[in-house]
């Protein structure tokens, strides 16, 4: 499919299809103005999934897709075979640990239910932080370099935890002793981002960035891509929508 | 794969067969009561009905149709405060049981209403004809006679519920469903996904089989 | 019992009834003849309710049917059974359930309703079929299972929509039987809808004809049998046929001793006769001779006088037989 | 051109035909009596293969049905046309298009079809009901339709499972002369199941009958209602009287002038008779006077002499009327 | 909230609602095709059937159970090289329609089976009498008997596909319940839930009421 890829790339510059999951979604719209100064049509392709924007990248439905960080790259490019490229981190938000029930982690009783992500790259990056808190400890992970439920070695407190979607993850927090969740949807779900009683120690490693097939690393739209990202005016407005939930990583 | 596969079963697959038994057994029979007493409803308030009333029609068939209209993930978080006010929790395999009989009431309504409206005519007429009530007609008549018909679309609707159930994982019901969705795709496990997937075929057959074998029996 | 006048019924544009007036007595058996697609049916089920009227008044126990209320409507139809033309058994019952339904509705007691029910089905010959479903049964005990079924209740008022159709004769009569005994009993009321007109003769007090919706005769079956009137001429399909002489309709009965009537007549006296047609029918109260003579006109009046001698009931035709 | 011999057919263990043997001939109408459940219809569905039997040989044009293939029992069946006893209409298709469906399935030209349908509608005289659907029509509508479509084909052979059960009688007249038509002028074999002996009488050649899956009297038509044996009285519902004296069952044709004769009997002897019971009937080559006369013991010997002399059939029946 | 409201409309929910209605009605079609061709094989099959063969039976009604058993999701990824052999790509309304179909075929297939089933065995048999072919008794016959039941059924299936339609967001199909996922429940914009809810229903509606007159027009 390269060939014609390319072909299809010479008469259809203008028109870059990126594909996007639901929690970046308005990060990507928010490109579209700057994106069109740079000679570019932003066509967003929203996925209600976390693998398919990559299949379908890699399938060559795709120009570009902006919506996951590169250790769960790593890990779809080590389990499918693919050569996807990351090219730079843009922007990130972080993973904390919340509770309506509790006021610190160490308050979390015995037999506590606990939401966690469902999937999989959200999930790795909960455990991970639940073992900074001091909930449990990891052994090795079993998905590709990503940890899974299956990897809680030691749990002295006996918690459940229990995958949920986002909105699960929102409700659970009503529901349950403590729910991981993101700043981002936190917010977007009228709570209070800050108000976690644990949050990750570095969430750098998992900043968001653009994803490319391995042939367009340098492609000729990336570089305008990135630039239209950095703009004054896309950082306005994701601020605006998601009011500084995410941080960016020049 | 980083992990038995006795530990697989045991931790995952077999609590989730349970799980999903559960979760179906129970939606099954909790919307097969209220989807058949909607389907009455419609049945006997409809313009050539027993009892017609264009009023009680027009509501439960609009409640049916706008039930219908959820997507089942939305129609699972449109109705969490009821659920909260039901099972206590608006996260498990009880809490999932709500919406999945919500979801799948109106579907089995839909169901048993075509299945009642093929009862022949003349037959109800003769139980008129003897003096039965409209609740003996239903009962003794349309019911009876559409036995086979309705086995048939229970098992229809308990194997939409059975999929439906998969979606339930989005309120970590967990099941074999969300086992194959989150242990298997989203884990880029395929043994895990497909693993489940051919339980759920056994489950599947299995139900369809015990519904075939009852509607002949009730032919 | 049953008072109709002015009765109205249409199925959209086409009048089935039309200005029907009709009393049937307590205790009656009343016989509904007419040509196919006349009507009968629908009156029928005018009666019980089953079919709304257009027009008129169909009283029943001095009740008008149309006024009635669900439940008293239900409850009126619990004195009146009904055999359907067409069976409508319930399919997925057997024999037993099917006989045992109005039972149930009525909410007899199990012991009575078994008691009834297996009384029921021997009285219509199926004890073998009893656990039979509708679709093992042939045509003739499907109709009697309907026929077991209309009358397990011992209702008032039986309405007999071609009950015997799908019979061999012995079984019919036995039905017949069946139900000239409960009449005469019970004092149920019958009315049967038929196109065998011996069941007519054989059960009937009364009859009508309908024709397109419309009465055009009734009365007392014999009379109206031996008036052998155009129209009932008509619906038996007789043709007139024209040649000399004077038709007389005859009906000679048991009193009259119709076995031995035309030996008798022969010896008694010398007139010449032709029997043009007719036989020994079975009536309600006995067997009688039935039937059309031709006489020469000049004997015509002799012989009429030896016919009222003899008690014999007849009739002067047009012309024909 | 029907061979039956042996046939045996069982649903479960339930014996419902046992070594039936028969011969229908071509062109022959032949009529199939029997009490309820004898096993009438399950017989006419074995002949066009609807029912598979259990032994014996099945013979049509010389070919055993059971052996046919599945192309070939079609193609056989469009020979064939079957008139159901509970009509079996599509309920979703009108008149017209339930008697154009055996010509669609032959596959006619749509000129043809429309023409055969109109005039077989016509025939049975339904043209005023052409739109209507089954559950608009009455019993006897309905019955006409399945016969229409029944002989829209003009079919070699036509099995008739009580095709005229739900029509009045002037009705059932029209559709037996119609099938007496068809049968002279085209030569059909005609199969009649029927409860009434009328029409046996008034169509058929031959006949059978069936008791309880066997058959246990055949033959020309007149012959057995003369003989009137046990089986047939059976079945009619005749009872045995016990009187003293002689019972003759006579048949007086058209060329012995039935309708003079008694006239004639008593002007030329002096023997005393009963007319015990019969009439006029119609047979299917004319009216004749069927039934039974006692005679007195000393009379009996003359009585036959003259019988004999005026060429009148008779039977001298053991006991009884 | 980051979209006027006349940005929202022009720019989401009209592509949305116009790739619903396609893919809904295409897949409707397509399944409806397909489903109805197994329906038929499975009706004249089975044991009881105009031509019974176990064989032929055993296999298709597998098939049936087979992909009845897959979550929907599951089913369309497992199906993707299947997808993009046919539409040549993974990812939108087109791609999405492959697994729509699919899944709803065999679903179709069971609701028509039943359908047809419904069919009195006397009318079938007085057909046979004529002489007519297995083919004629299918589409003279039985299909035709069984329209008003067939008509009831589709509109069940199709909104049941309106319903799966949503789940076709995880191929990037858009289409309103995929957005009102998508953009309002898992962005937790509850204008964009409801609203686009609101429009599922009033699509419920009308297809429910065409398919109720249809059906009354065939009875
Ligand atoms: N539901 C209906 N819709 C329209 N017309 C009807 C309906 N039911 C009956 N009819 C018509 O009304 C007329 C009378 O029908 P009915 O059944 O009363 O006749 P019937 O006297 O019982 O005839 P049969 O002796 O053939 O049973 C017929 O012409 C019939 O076609
Ligand atoms: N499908 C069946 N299963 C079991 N028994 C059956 C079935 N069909 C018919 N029978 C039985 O076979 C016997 C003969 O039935 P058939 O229909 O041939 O009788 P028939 O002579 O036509 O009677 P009728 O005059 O009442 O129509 C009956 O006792 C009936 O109960
Ligand atoms: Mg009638
Ligand atoms: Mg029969």
């Amino acid at each position: 499919s390269g060939k014609e890829e390319k072909k299809e790339e010479k008469k259809e510059v203008t028109t870059l299809k990126i594909g996007a999951s639901p929690n970046v979604i308005e990060v990507v719209h928010a490109m579209e103005d700057s994106l069109e100064k740079e000679g570019y049509k932003l066509e967003v392709v929203a996925f209600d999934d976390i693998k398919q924007p990559n299949v379908a990248l890699d399938e060559g439905s795709l120009d570009g897709n902006l919506y996951q960080h590169k250790p769960f790259l790593d890990s779809f490019n080590n389990d499918n075979g693919t050569k996807l490229k990351f090219v730079e981190p843009l922007f990130g938000g972080f993973t904390a640990l919340y509770s309506e029930k509790w006021n610190s982690v160490e308050e979390i009783p015995e037999n506590a239910k606990i939401g966690i992500f469902q999937d999989a790259s959200n999930q790795h990056r909960a455990l991970v932080l639940g073992e900074e808190a001091g909930l449990f400890t990891l052994g090795e992970p079993s998905n590709n370099g990503m940890y899974t439920l299956l990897d809680i070695k030691e749990n002295p407190r006996n918690l459940e935890l229990v995958p949920l979607d986002t909105g699960g993850l929102n409700q659970g927090l009503t529901d349950l002793d403590g729910c991981f969740n993101q700043g981002t949807s936190m917010f977007l779900a009228e709570k209070d981002p800050t108000s976690y009683i644990a949050i990750e120690k570095d969430n750098s490693k998992f900043a968001i960035g653009l994803v490319v097939r391995e042939e367009d690393e340098n492609a000729e739209w990336v570089e305008p891509f990135l630039k239209a990202f950095r703009t004054e005016d896309t950082k306005k407005k994701i601020d605006e929508y998601y009011q500084g939930s995410y941080v960016y990583f020049d | 794969m980083g992990h038995s596969f006795v530990e697989l079963v045991e931790q995952i697959i077999y609590p989730a067969v349970k799980t999903t038994l559960y979760m179906v057994t129970i939606a099954t029979i909790f919307s097969a009561i209220f989807g058949f007493m909607i389907a009455i409803l419609l049945y006997v308030t409809r313009k050539s009905g027993l009892h017609p009333n264009v009023g009680v029609f027009t509501v439960i068939n609009t409640i049916v149709n706008v039930i219908r209209s959820f997507p089942f993930v939305i129609l699972m978080v449109s109705i969490i405060p009821f659920t909260r006010f039901l099972v206590g929790t608006s996260i498990g395999k009880n809490a999932a049981l709500v919406p999945l009989t919500i979801a799948s009431a109106p579907f089995m309504a839909r169901l048993f209403e075509t299945s009642f409206e093929s009862v022949d005519e003349e037959v109800i007429e003769a139980a008129k004809a003897c003096g039965a009530s409209n609740i003996q007609i239903i009962f003794w008549v349309v019911i009876k006679e559409s036995f086979p018909l309705l086995a048939q679309n229970l098992t229809l609707a308990m194997i939409s519920i059975l999929g439906f159930s998969a979606m339930a994982g989005a309120v970590g019901a967990g099941g074999l469903g969300s086992v194959a969705l989150m242990y298997g795709y989203q884990n880029f496990n395929d043994s895990i996904m497909y693993g489940t997937v051919i339980i759920l075929i056994i489950l599947v057959q299995f139900i369809q089989f015990v519904g075939n074998k009852l509607c002949d029996y009730l032919k | 019992m049953i008072e109709v006048s002015g009765l109205e019924k249409k199925y959209g544009k086409l009048q089935v009834l039309e200005n029907i007036d009709l009393e049937i007595k307590k205790g009656e058996i009343f016989g509904l003849v007419g040509l196919s697609g006349a009507g009968k049916s629908t009156l029928l089920r005018c009666i019980n309710g089953l079919v709304p009227y257009d027009g008129g008044s169909l009283k029943v126990q001095g009740i008008e049917i149309q006024k009635l209320g669900k439940a008293q409507l239900r409850n009126f139809r619990k004195n009146i059974g009904m055999i359907f033309q067409n069976f409508s058994l319930l399919e997925r019952c057997n024999v037993y359930e099917n006989v045992a339904f109005p039972m149930k509705v009525w909410k007899k007691n199990s012991v009575e309703t078994d008691e009834q029910v297996r009384k029921m089905v021997r009285l219509v010959g199926l004890e073998d079929k009893i656990e039979s479903r509708p679709r093992q049964l042939s045509g003739g005990q499907k109709q009697r299972v309907a026929i077991a079924r209309a009358m397990v209740t011992e209702p008032e008022i039986l309405l007999c929509d071609e009950a015997t159709s799908a019979l061999d004769p012995k079984t019919a009569t036995s039905i017949l039987n069946l139900l000239k005994e409960i009449n005469q009993k019970m004092g149920v009321t019958i009315i049967i809808v038929t196109h065998q007109m011996e069941v007519v003769e054989q059960i009937c007090d009364r009859m009508a004809l309908l024709q397109a919706g419309k009465i055009i005769l009734k009365g007392e079956v014999k009379q109206l049998f031996l008036e052998n009137s155009e129209p009932l001429r008509e619906l038996l399909g007789r043709k007139l046929t024209f040649e000399p002489g004077v038709f007389i309709r005859i009906l000679i009965e048991n009193k009259s001793n119709y076995r031995k009537f035309f030996y008798e007549l022969s010896s008694e006296m010398k007139i010449a006769y032709e029997i043009c047609d007719g036989g020994i029918r079975n009536f309600k109260d006995g067997s009688a001779f039935l039937g059309t003579l031709k006489i020469e006109t000049k004997d015509s009046d002799e012989f009429m006088r030896y016919l009222k001698k003899k008690k014999v009931l007849f009739e002067v035709q047009e012309n024909g037989a």
